[in-house]
Formats: structure tokens, C-alpha cells, sequence
């Protein structure tokens, strides 16, 4: 499932959006908008929009995920909007009857999500 | 009822990219890659509605499939 | 934080249960019961018991993975009682700056969680 | 106030594994490994409530502190 949201990514409810009949293991990944984003000033906000096409590039790295592992589902959540410290910028989960691939699968889509194409990132310094 | 089509990577050559179109109630993704001339065998991922499904599972009205091929699935 | 408990595992809830005032990513790893548990026939329940000390020996893998990984927090929780299959074993989340710190810990967590001493499994097979 | 002291590995060596005593109001981990005469700089992680905790956490009543060495945390 793949989800492109302008409200904030509520917690609370995304264990129940992954399918887990046969899965043994669930494996979420939130990336949280830092302080110190690495920039040297510390990190006011972040403001993410998407283009169009987004919907596909992220339809595109479910099914990377699932012909590269041995997965039962994949979920992909993306934040739209201007984002403060704290504020989750995305989800990547993936069930899995085992671990080591819904842990690999996992990574991977963290690390497909930063090179999206389809996203505009642009960070705002604090003064 | 109404299904969009979305083919992904070489699947597109020489067909498209994104379509909507009517089908028969219970078509499923097997009908319609039949349809494209699709071999079931070079078919690697099924989507609907962005969710993992198989090649019999039976579409609704409204729904979206997206198509990838085994090799190049990006 | 470590928590023993003999009633249902809500995923609804553990998000907030991990700190992340400096983390920028938050990895969470849910052990669920599956049908196919690898003895052959099917999984029906398993039953876990956690003697004395297993608080002692979950602060200890706390420990552990503070000291190893550069984390702001760890959160293992395990279930205690009779439980069948899609339920909540455990859980064990990491908070860190870095991504691979939170999997890597993660990982190790579940691995530790395995080779618990105080804890006694009892798996009955569907008939 | 109570707070409930929890030794681990080489720490209980001529100490103790686990101990509940009053300490004054406002006391720190690191008073109580200074009175225990467990170095700084030999203590890896403090947890307070089974939390991650720095030696300077003011602790509350009731509160278990948990000391681990550098080396050998289990």
C-alpha cells in the first residue's frame, strides 16, 4: 500500500494497514524530521511536495521490494507539506515470515525513498 | 466496470503508460495481461490498489492495477 | 523501557513509548505467531512464562544495545500467556540519529530476546 | 524517598545484586555509585525505570536505577 498524505502521519494506526496472515515479522521504519539535520545550523522545518508521478514512483518501489524479498505485504507512507522537528516524514514497513527480509526490505525502501524523483525537498535553517 | 491499467518499465513498449477502460464484472488481472498479450510468465508483480495481489484475484469497480515485469521492475 | 505483560501487545500505543527527541529514525520490530511455525504441522498456541529475574535480564539487553549502538532509546516488550497465531509475541524498537544503528540494534535485540534464559516456550500443534 | 538499586555484572562483586534504601530528596545515579564507590568512568549505562538515563537524572520515589560496567553489560 502506498499512501501520500498532507496530515500527519498518525502512528497509532499503521500496524493495522500491513497484512500479516502469514508473516511472522513486522518491521516499521519512521524517519523523523532531527534537529541537526548534518547542515551544521540546526533544522526549523521542511517542507515536502510531490509531483506528479509520485504515486507511481512509490507503486514502482513496492514491487522492487517484493520480487527482490520474500515479503507478504509493503507499506510506503510519505508526508506532503512543511514539517517541524519531531514530525514523521515517512513509514516504510514490511511483513515478512522472516526477519531478515522484511529487516532488508525495510532498508532498502529507506534508501529507494531518498532518491525519489518525484519529491521536492527544501529545508529551512533556524536563525 | 472500471479498471486503470498501469504498466510499468518494458511493459509499456508499444502499449502505454496508464489507461481506464471498461471491463466485465470479475475480470482479473489474468484477463486483462491476456488481453495485452502479456506471457503470465513475465509478469512479476501484481498491484491493486498499490497492494500485492495475485494474478486470479477479482477486481472491483474503481480499482487500479499496475503491471511489472519480472526483470526491471523500477 | 521494558515491559512484561500478560495482556495483548496494542501496536496503537508503542510508538509513544519510544523516545525521539534527537532521533531521526525510529525502527520497530513486532514477532507475531504464525501458523507455519517450521516444526512441520501447524502452529495452534504458544505459551509463554517468564520466571524471576527476566525484568533483570531484559534491562540487561537494554543495556546491551545502548552500549553498543549509538541509540536515544530501546523499548522490548514481551507477552506473557497463551497465544495463537497473529498475535503479538514481542516487540523491540530502537530510536537512534542514524538509520543503521536503529536496524542494527533492532536486529541484535531480536536476537537476544531468542536466547532468553527466563523465559519458558511451550508451542502445541493444531490437531 | 525509596529508591531500589539494581547491580549487574563484575558491579556486584563485594556489593550486592539488588537493594531498596532511602536516599535524600533529589539524589542522583551518581551519588549513589560515588557512595557505592563504583567509578564514573567505569559505569557504561544507567538506566532509571529501565530507561536510558544520564548521572546527573534527579530521581523520584520509587524509582529502580539500574548500573551496568563499561565492559561485560550482561
Amino acid at each position: 500500500m502506498v499512501v501520500i498524505t498532507d496530515t500527519p502521519i498518525d502512528p497509532s494506526t499503521t500496524y493495522g494497514l500491513i497484512s500479516n496472515k502469514t508473516a511472522g515479522s513486522v518491521v516499521l521504519h519512521y524517519a523523523v524530521v532531527k534537529k541537526d539535520g548534518g547542515s551544521g545550523a540546526p533544522t526549523d522545518s521542511i517542507e515536502y511536495r510531490f509531483e506528479e508521478g509520485a504515486e507511481e514512483e512509490l507503486d514502482a518501489i513496492v514491487a522492487e521490494l517484493l520480487l527482490k524479498w520474500k515479503l507478504e505485504d509493503v507499506l510506503l507512507v510519505r508526508r506532503e507539506g512543511c514539517l517541524h522537528v519531531g514530525d514523521i516524514i515517512s513509514l516504510v514497513a514490511a511483513s515478512s515470515p522472516n526477519s531478515e527480509d522484511a529487516f532488508a526490505a525495510c532498508r532498502h525502501g529507506i534508501a529507494r525513498l531518498k532518491k525519489m524523483t518525484t519529491v521536492c525537498k527544501r529545508e529551512r535553517l533556524a536563525e | 466496470m472500471e479498471i486503470t491499467v498501469k504498466l510499468f518499465a518494458m511493459f509499456r513498449v508499444g502499449r502505454f503508460a496508464a489507461v481506464t477502460k471498461r471491463y466485465e464484472p470479475g475480470a482479473t488481472p489474468a484477463n486483462i495481461t491476456s488481453e495485452l498479450n502479456i506471457p503470465e510468465k513475465e509478469v512479476g508483480i501484481v498491484l491493486v490498489n498499490s497492494r500485492h495481489a495475485k494474478l486470479d484475484h477479482r477486481l472491483l469497480d474503481g480499482d487500479t492495477l499496475s503491471l511489472f515485469p519480472l526483470v526491471g521492475g523500477g
